[in-house]
């Protein structure tokens, strides 16, 4: 029996009393401390310490710093773009995780993720942190140097082909002249970390799955690339940037309407490449149970998880990129033209002013509306701010629209993200519909019909580019 | 009176829980020199038995031996199949049962003639009525028992929606096993809803212990009628359309075309039944070959088909639900009144004798021989399950196709591993 | 019942039938000796008039005195389920001829037969226990092993009436006093 | 199979799409409750009649005939006189450490009979000794226990089920069924006769004195109660032949020389001994 204190007024005395005294441990020692104490303790020195270092430096290196990054543009834009992408990758990846999910559950006739976040949106950033938290483990009889370099390998493939993307003109890592190379090279590179999770992981279900992945990325490779040298013809370059700007104009200009097969091989190829259904043949669940990826968990296996959905980020990107013209409208669009009157520099800060009367006008008089006409169930202040979210959603649209007819990179990003997330919804699609394909049919189609019809494809396009006398041909 | 002991000693400092893995007295832990030396565990880790277990578990060169199960993301159930592979190939098989045996015959044949019934239930977990008919079969047949006629097709009706709901799951299934993620989705909630409407019926979802020796459980109410209308209403359409993710999809007709071919002698020199076996060509189905309840009455006929492949195993299952559709129409429409059980002592002593009763199940014929001495248990219990049957077929089956066909092919012959173990 | 079946029977294999053949409801009955296995399951099989073609089952039996092994048969040329009764096997050391020649089937079958019975089907290349783990020892479904009470000591013992504990009903030295026995028939 | 390449996969993809608009079948749980079928059997629930009582009487009826022993009750009874529990070791709680105990193969402390007062089960022992544990002759078992104990305590049930292997249920059934069998100690009878004699002899003025000793009057119902039960205090229906004037008998056996002071402080002294 536990000697329990006879009454409650005992208890909650001995309770206080606990609690004063873990308070006053607080002060003197760690352990004691509560987890606020702590990141108290923590953060507020290092704050400190921050702020008054970016204040110091600011003042003292600021001249200097401007004159280098000034000195060697390229090297910063270089820099930048590399962090912006690594940035990106993330948010990319927990977007279409969360996407997938909720596609193939409303496929399914299921609702999927409602419970974390508005509509289950935080599900996949939950899942991010589980994967997290969770220990970094390498099971007993891996290759452990090899076992932990291959997710590495893996995500970084994927996320340096993000780097000759353009997003829109003028938003792109770099635009080398050799930029679909480049892309299929780093492409290539993936199925060597697979290959090495695959070996490396000390388990038969993950080598066949790592052979299996290499065996399909390196002859889905062949009908890929080749299908691509069409739209390498017609535009006459094999910088990205240039080919979608060879694309411009309104959607009959696509390279879709003079490539139709290319796409089809593209699309296919493009599936296995990367390992999507009906190709998702290195980690079929039921045969071979996670394939390469059996033996990992914590985030190394996150990184994988990470680079198959940048992957199909980027092979959606690059489609619309090839052949429904990348970032350019689908039609004839007036703008845009200079919104004189939006100008920064013509009215200077006044512009600021004017948003921000705008914005505390609009509140007033929405929020009064509100407080008036819902009657009194609402109080002043949640009218107000009621009032006041309205219209900040209100004026931000309203700037969005205007960068948006007026900046052309604003534009451009919108179609390019608008055409870029059909194509990730039919991937999901594909996965949420169809069966898994065997290895032998896999790569019997692979062969026996992807590439002579791409071959085919490549004639044919050489022929009219030489007939027709292009301009790419001269 | 539910109190919190207050806690009146300072918070103790977290003990850091002492590292567990790698570490060198830890015997369950083999260490990475351990394992790069030759310290593998033999397989198998006891001495052949027979002649075939040597044979399998001598491994050529380029071979490797793969555990598939017991578990693995594609067996149903607790299967365990030893492949040996060259490659992606498999050259051999050796399934290891008896994870999941309950011993159940023992239960059986230490329990009464009541109890029987709801201890059979969990075998065939899936369709468990039909594996309760088999024993009240056997034991009506013991006890020479008059079953009233409603009775009957209270039990044909329920049985026929539980055999479309096990084919209906049997096609998500084997959707799931080629990868497809969405049929499984549709099975079971059309299987849901037979299973719901059952629980109208039998007052439960999977495990109905509704079956009674002279009859069932309880007469037809109002709630299992209304929604056995509502589904009936739409039934085969449902149907047509979930099948329609597969039966015309290239990729599936491909996967299963020509994959695990069993031709007529093979199915028979197995004693394979049921929809496998009529796959193969022979029309054999108990509720024809031996007429055991209102089924001579009823109008129906046996789908056969002469491919004997995983694709015929698939669309003979998928006819077959059209004519359970069929049957249960029929059922409805001449529905006798009367009662629902027979009149029977509260103690039931059959007089010694031996009895075999057998009816078709989803998976094939199911069994039951019982030996009755006198007393108030049954002396001998044998349950024949088909899944079994169709179980033993696979080590002829596998070798020569992929590892990709391995699930392709033993999700086509519908095992239930609840049955198999007993 | 079918009568034709049974003159069929009484024509082939008169002489290694033992007894009469038993009819009733939809099952006729015969009883051979173990030694007559493979010729009257070839004849059955292989005869124009009856091809029995199906294997539906094949079990052991433990009567307390002895040991069988049950098949039942399937044939398109009769309306009745034919039950083989392949008997007396000793209780100490169980030996039947197999059915595999015939019926491929039959090995795990009598694999199974041999894992709950300890029934040796001579000509089965793969006789080795099915469900039971490989070094398990004795055999469940004999009707001499009895089940442990999990429940013991407990109020619950005993309730169950399969942990109902065995006491002999009989003198205690007869160790096979207890075994619950088939009536002769 | 069709003879267009790839018109099956459009058709599956177009029905996903069409499903991917089409009503949702997950029902919400904690929101939305399923409808679950009347006969539905798989919540096991107590119920209550009109007057808000359990209608449950611990009859151990549908515990004994549960096949999977999924059934199990315990608590008090519904008299609320004693501790009552049935069901195999797993399935209550304060048995589940002992189970798990003896599932590791370590010694086990008997604690069969903790939730009752615990008696001394020597006399139970020796009666089910001559009985030679056969639960057929439960019924003089329950009678010679009773007699050995005044009444028939739980514990001494407990221990014939467990070791003659009658389910619980039937030896409870047994018990509550004959009605000279009590699970309590009978409440003692003190007997005043008011035969002629005895009213001469002084019945009426020792009846008095009794009545104020146990502070209850003639035919008053037993004093106190509970398990340790009372004292009552009655009319004797006829002079027992052959006993002497004025006749007070406790039980039924008539008491020696009662006189007026002496039954007061006899009377007050049962009283004290009997309640407390």
């Amino acid at each position: 029996m536990r000697a329990l204190p006879a009454t409650f007024r005992e208890q909650a005395r001995a309770a206080r009393a606990y609690a004063v005294e873990s308070r006053a441990f607080a002060l003197e020692s760690w352990a004691g401390a509560s987890l606020t104490d702590r990141l108290a303790l923590i953060l507020v020195p290092l704050a400190l310490f921050l702020f008054v270092g970016a204040v110091v430096s600011a003042v003292v290196m600021l001249g200097p710093t401007i004159d280098f990054l000034r000195a060697n543009l390229p090297l910063v834009r270089f820099v930048v773009a590399v962090v912006g992408i690594l940035v990106l990758t993330i948010p990319t990846a927990f977007l279409l995780i969360y996407m997938e999910l909720k596609v193939i559950a409303r496929m399914n006739l299921r609702v999927g993720p409602n419970r974390v976040g508005p509509w289950g949106a935080a599900m996949s950033v939950v899942h991010g942190l589980k994967v997290l938290a969770k220990e970094d483990f390498a099971p007993t009889g891996v290759d452990v140097p090899v076992f932990t370099l291959a997710p590495v390998v893996t995500f970084l493939a994927s996320v340096m082909t993000l780097l000759v993307i353009p997003f829109a003109p003028g938003i792109f890592g770099q635009d080398f002249n050799i930029g679909l190379l480049f892309f299929f090279a780093m492409g290539g590179l993936s199925v060597l970390g697979l290959l090495m999770g695959g070996w490396a992981s000390f388990n038969k279900y993950s080598l066949l799955g790592g052979l299996r992945s290499a065996a399909q990325i390196v002859s889905y490779e062949i009908p890929l690339t080749i299908s691509v040298v069409g739209v390498i013809l017609l535009a006459g370059t094999m910088s990205l940037n240039h080919i979608a700007l060879a694309q411009s104009g309104s959607a009959l200009d696509w390279f879709v309407f003079k490539q139709p097969l290319a796409v089809l091989i593209f699309f296919i190829a493009a599936t296995a490449e990367a390992n999507r259904t009906p190709f998702d043949l290195t980690e079929a669940d039921s045969e071979i149970v996670a394939g390469f990826s059996t033996e990992y968990s914590g985030m190394r296996f996150g990184f994988f998880y990470f680079a198959e959905y940048v992957n199909v980020f980027i092979i959606s990107a690059l489609i619309t990129t090839l052949f429904f013209g990348g970032w350019t409208a689908p039609f004839n669009w007036p703008w845009p033209y200079n919104l004189n009157w939006l100008d920064a520099s013509g009215i200077g800060a006044a512009w600021i002013l004017i948003v921000g009367l705008a914005l505390l006008v609009a509140t007033d008089i929405l929020g009064a509306a509100i407080w008036l006409f819902r009657g009194r169930r609402w109080s002043a202040p949640s009218a107000f701010g009621m009032g006041f979210l309205i219209a900040g959603a209100g004026v931000t649209v309203l700037i969005g629209l205007a960068c948006f007819i007026a900046l052309d990179w604003v534009q451009g990003i919108f179609w390019f993200m608008v055409k870029t997330y059909i194509f990730v919804f039919v991937f999901v699609w594909m996965r949420g519909t169809l069966p898994r394909v065997r290895v032998d049919q896999l790569m019997g189609f692979a062969w026996k019909w992807l590439l002579p019809a791409s071959l085919l494809n490549l004639f044919v396009t050489a022929a009219a580019v030489i007939i027709l006398n292009l301009p790419s041909a001269r | 009176m539910p109190t919190r002991p207050a806690r009146t000693s300072p918070r103790p400092k977290r003990q850091r829980a002492p590292e567990q893995h790698r570490s060198e007295d830890d015997p369950r832990i083999m260490l990475d020199r351990e394992v790069s030396s030759d310290l593998y565990e033999p397989i198998p880790p006891y001495p052949t038995r027979t002649e075939r277990e040597a044979e399998f578990y001598t491994i050529g060169d380029g071979q490797m031996f793969l555990n598939l199960g017991p578990q693995h993301p594609a067996t149903h159930g607790v299967l365990r199949l030893v492949l040996k592979l060259s490659g992606e190939q498999v050259v051999d098989v050796d399934p290891v049962l008896g994870y999941l045996h309950r011993g159940v015959e023992k239960i059986c044949e230490n329990s009464d003639y009541y109890h029987v019934i709801d201890q059979v239930d969990p075998l065939e977990y899936a369709s468990a009525l039909f594996q309760e008919w088999a024993a009240v079969l056997a034991f009506e047949k013991l006890m020479d028992v008059e079953v009233p006629p409603r009775a009957e097709y209270i039990r044909v009706l329920s049985a026929e929606l539980l055999r479309v709901a096990s084919h209906t799951l049997f096609m998500g299934f084997l959707a799931l096993d080629m990868g497809g993620l969405t049929p499984i989705l549709y099975s079971f909630i059309e299987r849901d809803e037979i299973v719901e409407m059952l629980a109208a019926l039998t007052g439960a979802r999977m495990l109905f212990n509704y079956f009674r020796i002279g009859g069932v459980n309880g007469d037809l109410n109002h709630e299992f009628m209304s929604r056995l209308g509502d589904w009936m209403s739409r039934a085969a359409k449902q149907t047509e359309a979930s099948t329609g993710l597969l039966n015309e999809n290239e990729i599936f007709v491909r996967r299963a075309r020509g994959v695990g071919v069993m031709d007529r002698e093979m199915a028979l020199r197995f004693g394979v039944t049921g929809g496998n076996l009529r796959a193969s060509g022979v029309p054999f189905d108990v509720r024809r070959a031996h007429p055991y309840s209102v089924y001579p009455q009823l109008d129906f006929n046996v789908p056969t088909r002469l491919e004997g492949d995983s694709l015929a195993r698939y669309l003979i299952r998928m006819d077959e639900v059209r004519e359970s559709i069929k049957i249960i129409d029929q059922c409805l429409n001449n529905m006798p009144d009367g009662p629902v059980m027979a009149k029977l002592p509260r103690l039931l002593r059959p007089h010694p004798g031996r009895a075999w009763g057998a009816v078709e199940g989803p998976r094939g014929m199911l069994g039951v021989y019982a030996i009755s001495d006198g007393t108030d248990q049954p002396f001998r219990f044998r349950i024949h399950d088909p899944s079994f049957m169709n179980l033993e077929v696979v080590p002829h089956l596998l070798p020569g196709n992929l590892l990709a066909d391995t699930m392709a092919i033993v999700s086509s012959l519908d095992p239930i591993m609840g049955g198999i173990d007993k | 019942m079918d009568r034709t079946l049974k003159r069929r029977l009484e024509a082939r294999l008169g002489a290694q039938i033992q007894g009469p053949i038993r009819q009733r409801h939809d099952q006729t009955e015969i009883r051979i000796q173990p030694g007559d296995v493979p010729d009257v399951l070839r004849t059955l099989h292989d005869s124009v008039d009856l091809r029995f073609e199906l294997l539906a089952d094949l079990a052991g039996v433990d009567t307390g005195r002895e040991m069988q092994v049950v098949y039942h048969l399937w044939s398109e040329t009769s309306p009745d389920w034919l039950r083989i009764i392949a008997e007396p096997l000793s209780r100490e050391d169980p030996r039947c001829p197999s059915a595999t020649f015939l019926w491929t089937g039959a090995e795990w079958l009598e694999r199974e037969a041999y894992d709950m019975f300890g029934i040796v089907f001579e000509g089965n290349r793969d006789l080795r226990r099915i469900f039971m783990p490989p070094d398990y020892t004795s055999f469940p479904l004999r009707k001499d092993f009895l089940l442990p009470d999990d429940a013991a000591r407990s109020p619950g013992e005993g309730v169950r009436n399969v942990e109902r504990p065995f006491a002999p009903a009989v003198v205690a030295d007869d160790p096979a006093a207890g075994i619950r026995r088939a009536p002769a028939s | 199979m069709t003879f267009i390449p790839g018109l099956g996969i459009a058709k599956g993809m177009a029905l996903t799409l069409r499903r991917f608009f089409a009503p949702k079948a997950t029902i919400q749980y904690p929101e939305v409750r399923p409808d679950i079928a009347v006969r539905f059997r798989g919540r096991l629930q107590l119920l209550y009649d009109e007057f808000g009582s359990l209608k449950c009487e611990t009859c151990f009826q549908c515990a004994q005939a549960c096949p999977v022993e999924c059934i199990d009750m315990g608590g008090h009874d519904t008299k609320d006189r004693f501790y009552t529990h049935w069901g195999p070791a797993e399935t209550y709680g304060e048995r589940r450490e002992e189970s798990a105990l003896r599932r590791s193969g370590r010694p086990v402390p008997d604690q069969a009979f903790v939730h009752f007062q615990p008696i001394d089960l020597v006399a139970v022992e020796e009666i089910l000794e001559a009985r030679d544990y056969d639960p057929g002759k439960m019924l003089p078992i329950l009678e010679e226990v009773q007699a050995a104990y005044g009444y028939l305590p739980i514990a001494a049930i407990k221990h014939i089920s467990h070791v003659t292997g009658a389910p619980y249920a039937l030896v409870y059934g047994t018990a509550t069924y004959y009605s000279h069998l009590s699970f309590e100690r009978r409440a003692r009878t003190v007997a005043v006769c008011r035969c002629t004699s005895c009213l001469l002899a002084g019945s009426g003025r020792i009846a008095n004195a009794i009545g104020e000793g146990l502070d209850t009057k003639l035919g008053g119902g037993p004093v106190g109660g509970g398990p340790v039960g009372g004292v009552a205090l009655e009319q004797l229906p006829a002079h027992i032949p052959g006993a002497a004037s004025p006749l007070v008998t406790l039980d039924g056996k008539p008491q020696p020389d009662v006189t007026e002071t002496s039954a007061a402080v006899w009377s007050r002294a049962l009283a004290k001994k009997t309640v407390a």
